[in-house]
């Protein structure tokens, strides 16, 4: 299609026209090709959202514009980045000096990125960093920018904006980082705001808040944005008009709405049919495996049947966690005497049954992981028992509890980080089977990991290559097969699919499923992800600051839900539908922390049985820290 | 006028006469204090403070007339009463603290005549106590200063009544001295004499090369054809005291047999090590001793280097070819290092195994020689500043000295406590020379040679009569 | 998105690289010579010849290095002397290597009182000046190429256990540890194949570095008069022994200065390339 | 703040204490300062000796020494040196200045010269420029001390004649001593900066300051170097005790009248109190050394400093 073709009516000429832009890694004669002969144009005003999988060119796309990408070892091979600056002058960013880019840079462009955490240099204090812009591009003397810094961060919405600029970015929660980046990159007033990926990092209530920001600045200030993300739900809340990029082509261009009602490309049809979409088991009380379209070499190919995941057997449970405790101990005065304590597990109760999955959702903090870690011995529990198959874990022998670690196995969150680098895939997934003894013949085990690479739909010569070798969904799916090869009984899947992208998500959720009809595999599914718990649990649990705030059938807490802070949840998740009237929800405020000096006890909520098998705590006070 | 800079190896650390024995100490100290008697740089004794002696009481009382109208640095008159309070001191507590109380502990007492007279009576005879009287703890100190200031203080501001008095000590830096132009022998020609510390060879000859001292006392022989060369500076190399010798151990491993002992000298060419090691700045020994020393024997000549006889002389003894001989040495000395690479490529050479083992010097001469723990052989080098026989052969050859851990030979005990109590030069002279034979003939050592003592000294400096003893007195010297 | 992307692998770029030739190159060249030293040099560089002292190189073929004092061929002893020299750099550092990551491996691994007792044996370490404690401690145990070596294990060990405990540190809470140890996989196993494989990185580029040093120390020791037995021919000893000729003769000391120049430039490339291959993501920088 | 600067007091006691008992046990191992002090010269006999270790304290158990030293070090006093009598502190007194001068002379030098090498590697990170310092800092790692020492002595004041051989004079004596210790840190140093410039230079934040339009002299020495300094801090404050160590070869090429050379003369004499005394101190700095380093931290990172 034309580069033309999709301009949405305005009467302005483009801010930003790209055009042909190439943009190549690597020496000359053997380079990488990362962004080919893109174009599109960005009109003053408007939201532009680049989408696309995992490295197909978004980021590096962004940085050439601004030409960053002079210092990440690329170099624009082609095309031209043509900027209006005024009315009158249209420059070439691709071929303008250095000293004019810097001007642009921070000025007429500013960029915000995705890492909120690692945005921010950890040395300078956030006045500083702000000031500095001003300093430059404005002029402004170190007062005057002060001033301003001050209102650009009362404006981003963070509270103390005056203490605020003497702290370090360490002191900061991620949101308040992001919400300094923002502040940051609107310093000049920009005509154009680059965002990357800026909400991935951040919680789903957070990110509904970011959004919200950028959103009113945006009207406010009349800056034209382009937005780059893989979430497509962001996309339908933020977007007028769609880039869709594909291993470095756009193959797709469009206003937000066409493209989600008539998308062209196959990629585009994929990319969409994998989007997790919240409310639409709505009515039907077991998870469903629904088919993924995946680009098979530029062909698209339908994966996967519809299947209704009734695997459950809630006869006796396979695991049962009773006032489940766990504390850590921070904070201590020169003689070893502990002052404060993290209250990250307080009086957790539940069961998990043969062949079900239990989601356990909450946000960041609230701690999922320590109930998953303490279930699988890598953290001493402070209190309560924990029953497996009916055996009290605290009373086991060594033996015994060696044993546990077969039986249950636990996938982390990054596939990257949880796989050693200087070992062969090959030797990580036959690891359980050696140390638990499994299979005693090296033939026989090497047979084995084949064949497990092929259940998670690997090749078997995979096995040779390295980590790194891989790409995040088939990293994944190595974790997933290291924790089969133990012929586990329950996985606990700590955010293993919130990492990938969402076609591979939906492969990866698929795989998980359909490896639980075949294995009577129970799951204990740790996320903060709404709508893949939708899609993969029978029943969920909602976290909140430690404790377990509400829980039930995932029919029952999705479509009756009782407690504030699961209402919140849900109302957080942006939807991947243009149609749909944009949340007007304000949420605002942080988690509050879980870190209590010794002695103040957290108050333990009761719970009330709404209907059968659905409990919820009893807000004493409306839980007013989270509403 | 001007000034003179000497560079010495060593800062003694304190300026005391009776607190030292470095030969560093005496370089820059000469100059401040003088003694009774007092030694030129052609060795000779000649008067000091006292201006003549005579032995009383069958030489075992010794009457100085003193030299008067000798004022101390501070003013103060030197007389009978500060010879007194220099020897009381020296013999008595203060003295004990030190290493100098050794050497002078044949004098009974000091006895004060009249004011410009004083005996000193004898414990026992003391052949070379005029000799000693030359120099270190023998040096005579002001009482009523000492009295006054302390003990402490007289350390780092010494007074004597030398021809250069004290102005400044800087510690591990330098020592300065001026002119002192009342002094008996009459006002200096130079100003200043400046001594400074420089523990580095080859940094003091940068230094001499540079100009900035003029003269440097720790030359390596490395060093020296680049100093002879330099237009600027002379090389001056004279006899000096110290001997070197490869000590061999009569008790374990080859060297017990006599014969092997004396092959393994003939197996040695000492020519040859002063030739090209000591680039010909030494002289070939027959005792452990240089021709300066009292007791030295021109007719003893050492055994000649026979290569073949010595082959064959091991052979009768039946030495296995590659019979270890490790040497114990010095490893600071860097001649020494290369004399003893030297040596044992000639050692090789007869077929056995030479093998060489540096010390740091402490531990070789507190634990490895006394104790017996040496090899076949070690290194052995001494300076002894009194020029006597005596003052080595006993220490080295006496049984039950530390220097000799394994020797136990009767008669050459006998010999050595012999001479000690001869008066007689003529008679004495000829037993020392008996005893270097004898230790010649048992072959106790490979005596290798005579270092020469060597300056590297500005062309500027004039009338510089180098001693061998490096004990410098400029009184007579200038600089342009 | 959080995954990393796939890096294009190194490996063919590897061994192609200059820094692998030439570090192959100085590095093996010196170790065949010293290898080979006895047959090219049967004499092991020790006859003397007191008649042809200090004679400069490139003029008498027979002694192309020329003559060192005792007329003693240089570049016989310069081979030669790499035995000892290269012994002693890289036998102490293997021992301090070995005794260091062990104790390193326990004190970061397991923390507790293998842990304290570690800082503060550095800690006492650092604040000793290590010449110094050198002299005193070849004093006392005397000198030779074993003590030597000996003493630099001695002195050298608590480098590497602090360096080890310190990246143990950082892997231990690493996820791929968490989740070894979440698959059942016992302490002894998850120290030794996944923890040390991970630490060699760093100790092999401090292994390389501190051959050098341990190779001059030699040297300086040497300088001070506690070297090892000068007959045996020693680059150190050849360089200390020959700063007297600097200015009459300086081949006696520049040709062994240049002989550790090319081993160190050499073992350090490699060093370089080693721990490049040694990480199969090949994403650590140099 | 107060709690973490007393536990470094503990610990610095603690580690003086044992730096100390170590040192002045092992002295005691080898070699009699009694024999020292004899020299070798005239008739010493085993009376003398006695005499001479009565007075100067040696006869009595070597915990009574010791305890007497600390004694003395409580009250400032360490003692007196065998060799002449002379207060240590006075000793200490004249040498700490200069050893410390001259240590962090050579500090300065050697950051001065291998943060902008390290840097302009970094930046230049395979190309030609980063090859030349890399093989440039392991040609400076490759000479012994002594060696660099006496060939710059050759070069500049024998061949030259611009700069004084030895001692310590005016300005121009400190150029080649700090020189010599300068080019053996920096090589390391270079490396140092080098990998700690290349990781934080692939940070996001230093993105971000490019995005701002910030120039790149002010992302480099401002926003990189700073993240970048405390491995080399961190180094710096290791190398003391080695920087030490190599400055008694230094000193006494350069005849420097420092700690080096006080340390070294005491050892070849067993002069014990002056051993003791200069051991003490230069432990003493090297803590504090790591002390500040630690101080350092919290100032280079504001992470550091809350904890
Ligand atoms: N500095 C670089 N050197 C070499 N290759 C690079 C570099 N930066 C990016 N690439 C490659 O360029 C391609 C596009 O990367 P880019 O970062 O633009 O992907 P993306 O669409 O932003 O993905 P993500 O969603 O993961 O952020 C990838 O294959 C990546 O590996
Ligand atoms: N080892 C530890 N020491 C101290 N505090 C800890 C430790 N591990 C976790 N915490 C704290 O416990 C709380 C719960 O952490 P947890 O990791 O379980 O949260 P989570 O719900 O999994 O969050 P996320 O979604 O970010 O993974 C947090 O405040 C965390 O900071
Ligand atoms: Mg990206
Ligand atoms: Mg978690
Ligand atoms: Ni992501």
């Amino acid at each position: 299609m034309s580069d033309t073709a999709a301009k949405p009516a305005s009467v302005h000429a483009p801010l930003l026209s790209v055009r042909s832009l190439s943009v190549e890694f690597g020496s000359r004669d053997s380079a990488f090709r990362a962004v080919k002969e893109v174009s599109f144009d960005v009109m003053p005003g408007r939201t532009l959202a680049v989408v696309g999988e995992s490295g197909s060119g978004k980021s590096v796309t962004s940085l050439a514009i601004m030409r960053l990408t002079d210092y990440t070892g690329g170099r624009i091979a082609g095309g031209e980045v043509l900027f209006r600056r005024s009315e009158q002058e249209t420059l070439d960013l691709v071929k303008a000096s250095d000293s004019t880019l810097r001007e642009i840079r921070g000025n007429d462009i500013a960029m915000i990125f995705q890492e909120p955490m690692t945005s921010l240099n950890p040395v300078f204090t956030i006045g500083n960093q702000i000031s500095e812009t001003l300093t430059l591009h404005e002029g402004l003397n170190a007062r005057d920018a002060r001033l301003r810094a001050k209102e650009l961060l009362q404006k981003v919405r963070l509270p103390d904006a005056d203490k605020l600029l003497d702290r370090y970015p360490h002191q900061l929660s991620g949101g308040m980082r992001q919400r300094v980046m923002i502040a940051m990159a609107l310093a000049c007033n920009p005509k154009l705001l680059i965002a990357d990926e800026p909400t991935t990092a951040l919680d789903v209530t957070i990110q509904a808040q970011i959004l919200n920001i950028i959103r009113d600045l945006q009207q406010e200030m009349g800056t034209a944005v382009i937005f780059i993300t893989h979430d497509m739900g962001v996309v339908a809340e933020m977007a007028d008009d769609v880039v869709v990029m594909w291993k470095g082509d756009k193959v797709e261009q469009g206003p937000v709405r066409e493209i989600f009602a008539a998308p062209q490309h196959p990629y585009t049809r994929a990319l969409l049919s994998a989007v997790p979409r919240l409310g639409s088991l709505k009515g039907q009380p077991l998870p469903k495996r629904t088919p993924v379209i995946v680009m098979d070499g530029g062909v698209p190919k339908q994966v996967g049947e519809t299947h209704v995941q009734n695997t459950a057997d809630y006869a006796k449970p396979i695991l049962q966690v009773d006032k489940l405790t766990t504390r850590f101990d921070v904070g201590k005065t020169f003689f070893g005497r502990v002052t404060h304590r993290v209250h990250a597990v307080e009086e957790v109760s539940f069961d998990i049954y043969p062949g079900e999955t239990l989601a356990l959702v909450g946000e960041s903090g609230s701690g999922k992981s320590t109930i998953g870690r303490t279930l699988q011995q890598l953290i001493e529990p402070t209190g309560g028992t924990v029953r497996f198959d009916g055996r009290d874990m605290a009373a086991m022998s060594q033996g015994e509890r060696r044993r546990l670690r077969q039986e249950i196995q636990y996938i982390f969150q990054d596939p990257f980080a949880s796989l050693d680098p200087r070992h062969t895939v090959g030797y990580s997934i036959a690891e359980p089977i050696i140390v638990h003894g499994l299979i005693k013949d090296r033939k026989a085990i090497d047979r084995r990991v084949q064949e497990l690479l092929e259940q998670v739909g690997l090749q078997p010569q995979h096995a040779k290559r390295y980590p790194h070798e891989f790409s995040g969904g088939q990293r994944q799916r190595v974790c997933i097969a290291r924790a089969l090869a133990s012929d586990p009984k329950l996985i606990i899947a700590d955010e293993s699919v919130s990492a990938l992208d969402v076609s591979i998500q939906a492969q990866i959720v698929n795989l998980l499923m359909e490896l639980q009809e075949r294995r009577r595999l129970s799951y204990l599914f740790i996320t903060h992800d709404m709508a893949v718990v939708e899609k993969i649990s029978h029943r969920v649990a909602v976290m909140y600051l430690g404790q377990i705030v509400e829980i039930g059938t995932r029919q029952a807490v999705f479509e009756n839900p009782q407690h504030s802070y699961t209402r919140k949840l849900l109302s957080a998740v942006p939807i991947a539908d243009p149609q749909r009237e944009r949340a007007e929800t304000r949420i605002e405020g942080e988690i509050p922390s879980p870190v209590r000096p010794v002695g103040q006890e957290p108050a333990i909520h009761r719970m009330r049985e709404v209907e059968p098998g659905h409990w919820v705590a009893i807000e004493a006070d409306q839980l007013r820290g989270a509403a | 006028a001007g000034t003179i800079t000497v560079a010495v190896a060593i800062d003694p650390g304190s300026w005391d006469p009776i607190d030292t024995f470095l030969v560093d100490w005496s370089s820059a100290a000469n100059n401040m204090f003088d003694g009774l008697t007092a030694r030129g740089a052609d060795m000779k004794l000649k008067p000091g403070l006292a201006t003549s002696w005579e032995m009383l009481d069958n030489n075992s009382r010794i009457r100085f007339k003193l030299r008067e109208n000798v004022k101390f640095h501070n003013g103060e008159p030197f007389n009978a009463a500060a010879v007194k309070f220099t020897f009381d001191r020296l013999l008595g507590e203060e003295g004990k603290k030190g290493p100098q109380q050794s050497n002078y502990n044949t004098i009974d007492k000091v006895e004060v005549v009249d004011d410009n007279t004083v005996d000193f009576v004898m414990k026992q005879p003391d052949p070379v106590l005029l000799t000693k009287l030359a120099g270190y703890g023998a040096m005579i100190v002001p009482p009523k200063y000492i009295q006054e200031k302390g003990e402490d203080y007289f350390n780092t501001h010494p007074v004597g009544t030398g021809p250069f008095k004290f102005v400044e000590y800087s510690p591990k830096v330098s020592l300065t001295l001026e002119a002192f132009p009342e002094h008996w022998g009459g006002a200096p020609k130079l100003d200043k004499v400046v001594t400074r510390f420089i523990s580095e060879a080859n940094t003091q000859v940068a230094e001499l090369q540079a100009g900035r001292i003029d003269v440097a006392t720790l030359i390596p022989f490395g060093l020296a054809p680049t100093v002879e060369k330099s237009q600027n500076l002379d090389l001056i190399s004279i006899t000096g005291p110290t001997v070197v010798s490869l000590r061999l151990n009569t008790k374990n491993g080859i060297t017990k047999d006599e014969n092997v002992r004396k092959a393994l000298i003939m197996g040695i060419d000492r020519d040859a090590i002063i030739k090209a090691v000591l680039l010909g700045h030494g002289k070939p020994i027959a005792s452990f001793q240089s021709e300066l020393s009292f007791g030295n024997d021109p007719a003893l000549k050492p055994l000649p280097f026979d290569l073949a006889k010595a082959k064959q002389m091991l052979q009768q003894a039946k030495v296995p070819a590659g019979a270890p001989v490790k040497i114990d040495f010095r490893g600071n000395d860097a001649t020494f290092r290369e004399v003893a690479q030297a040596a044992a490529g000639f050692l090789q050479a007869l077929g056995l195994k030479p093998s060489l083992q540096p010390y740091e010097p402490p531990v070789l001469l507190n634990d490895i020689i006394p104790n017996g723990k040496t090899g076949e052989a070690w290194h052995q080098a001494w300076g002894g500043w009194t020029f006597d026989y005596d003052n080595t052969a006993y220490l080295m050859y006496h049984s039950g000295e530390k220097w000799n851990p394994y020797d136990n030979d009767p008669k050459l005990n006998e010999m050595l406590e012999k001479q000690r109590t001869i008066y007689n030069v003529q008679e004495r002279e000829k037993l020392l020379q008996e005893i270097a034979r004898y230790v010649a003939d048992r072959a106790l050592e490979i005596p290798l040679y005579n270092q020469n003592t060597i300056y590297g000294v500005n062309k500027r400096v004039k009338n510089f009569d180098a001693p061998s003893d490096r004990r410098f007195r400029f009184q007579e010297t200038s600089v342009e | 998105m959080a995954g990393t992307q796939a890096v294009p692998s190194p490996s063919r770029r590897r061994f192609r690289s200059l820094e692998f030739a030439l570090g192959v190159i100085l590095t093996g060249g010196m170790c065949l010579a010293v290898l080979f030293s006895s047959v090219l040099f049967p004499d092991g560089g020790e006859s003397m010849d007191l008649m042809a002292r200090l004679i400069p190189p490139f003029q008498n073929p027979a002694h192309i290095l020329g003559t060192d004092p005792l007329g003693r061929d240089v570049l016989a002893r310069v081979i030669v002397g790499g035995k000892i020299s290269l012994t002693v750099g890289i036998l102490s550092v293997l021992g301090a290597v070995v005794v260091g990551t062990l104790v390193g491996l326990i004190a970061g691994y397991y923390r507790g009182i293998a842990e304290v007792l570690l800082m503060r044996f550095a800690d006492i370490q650092l604040a000793l000046p290590f010449i110094l404690i050198a002299i005193m401690f070849l004093a006392i145990l005397g000198t030779g190429v074993d003590k030597v070596i000996f003493f630099m294990i001695v002195a050298q060990w608590v480098q590497y256990a602090r360096l080890v405990r310190g990246s143990v540190l950082a892997l231990r809470d690493r996820e791929f540890i968490l989740s070894a140890r979440a698959i059942g996989v016992g302490n002894r196993r998850i120290i030794f194949t996944h923890i040390l494989p991970n630490v060699l990185g760093p100790i092999v580029i401090l292994m390389t570095l501190n051959v050098a040093n341990n190779i001059l120390l030699e040297s300086s020791l040497t300088f001070l008069g506690l070297g090892v037995d000068p007959l045996i021919p020693s680059w150190g000893g050849m360089l200390a022994d020959g700063r007297t000729y600097l200015q009459s003769a300086w081949w006696v000391s520049v040709f062994p200065g240049l002989a550790i120049m090319f081993t160190v430039l050499g073992l350090n490339l490699l060093g370089d390339w080693l721990r490049d291959l040694l990480d199969p993501t090949g994403q650590t920088s140099k | 703040m107060a709690g973490f600067i007393l536990k470094r007091l503990l610990q610095a006691i603690f580690v003086v204490l044992a730096v100390t008992l170590i040192v002045s046990f092992a002295i005691r191992l080898s070699g009699d300062p009694a024999v020292m002090l004899m020299g070798g010269g005239g008739n010493v006999t085993e009376q003398d000796l006695q005499n001479i270790r009565q007075a100067l304290g040696l006869e009595r158990p070597f915990y009574v020494q010791y305890l007497s030293f600390l004694q003395g070090i409580l009250v400032g006093d360490f003692g007196r040196s065998f060799m002449g009598g002379t207060p240590v502190s006075t000793l200490i007194a004249h040498a700490l200045p200069s050893t410390l001068l001259l240590a962090f002379t050579s500090l300065l030098v050697s950051i001065a010269l291998s943060v902008p090498l390290g840097v302009y590697a970094a930046v230049n990170r395979g190309r030609w420029p980063d090859q030349l310092i890399r093989i440039l800092s392991l040609v400076g790692l490759s000479f012994p001390n002594f060696w660099l020492a006496i060939m710059m002595v050759l070069l500049f004041s024998i061949v030259l004649g611009i700069l004084p051989p030895s001692g310590m004079e005016g300005p121009e004596s400190f150029v080649m001593p700090a020189l010599t210790m300068a080019i053996i840190l920096t090589a390391t140093n270079v490396r140092l900066v080098r990998t700690s410039m290349l990781e934080t230079l692939s940070q996001q934040y230093i993105m971000v300051a490019r995005s701002k339009g910030l120039a790149d002299r002010v992302v480099l020495y401002k926003h990189a170097l700073r993240n970048s300094a405390i491995p080399l801090v961190t180094y710096i404050g290791l190398q003391f005790g080695s920087l030490i160590g190599g400055i008694v070869i230094v000193e006494r090429v350069f005849n420097w009248p420092g700690m080096g050379t006080l340390a070294f003369d005491a050892i070849s004499g067993r002069d014990y109190p002056v051993l003791q005394g200069t051991i003490t101190v230069l432990a003493l700095f090297i803590v504090l050394i790591n002390l500040l380093v630690d101080i350092a931290y919290g100032l280079i990172d504001p992470r550091i400093r809350t904890e």
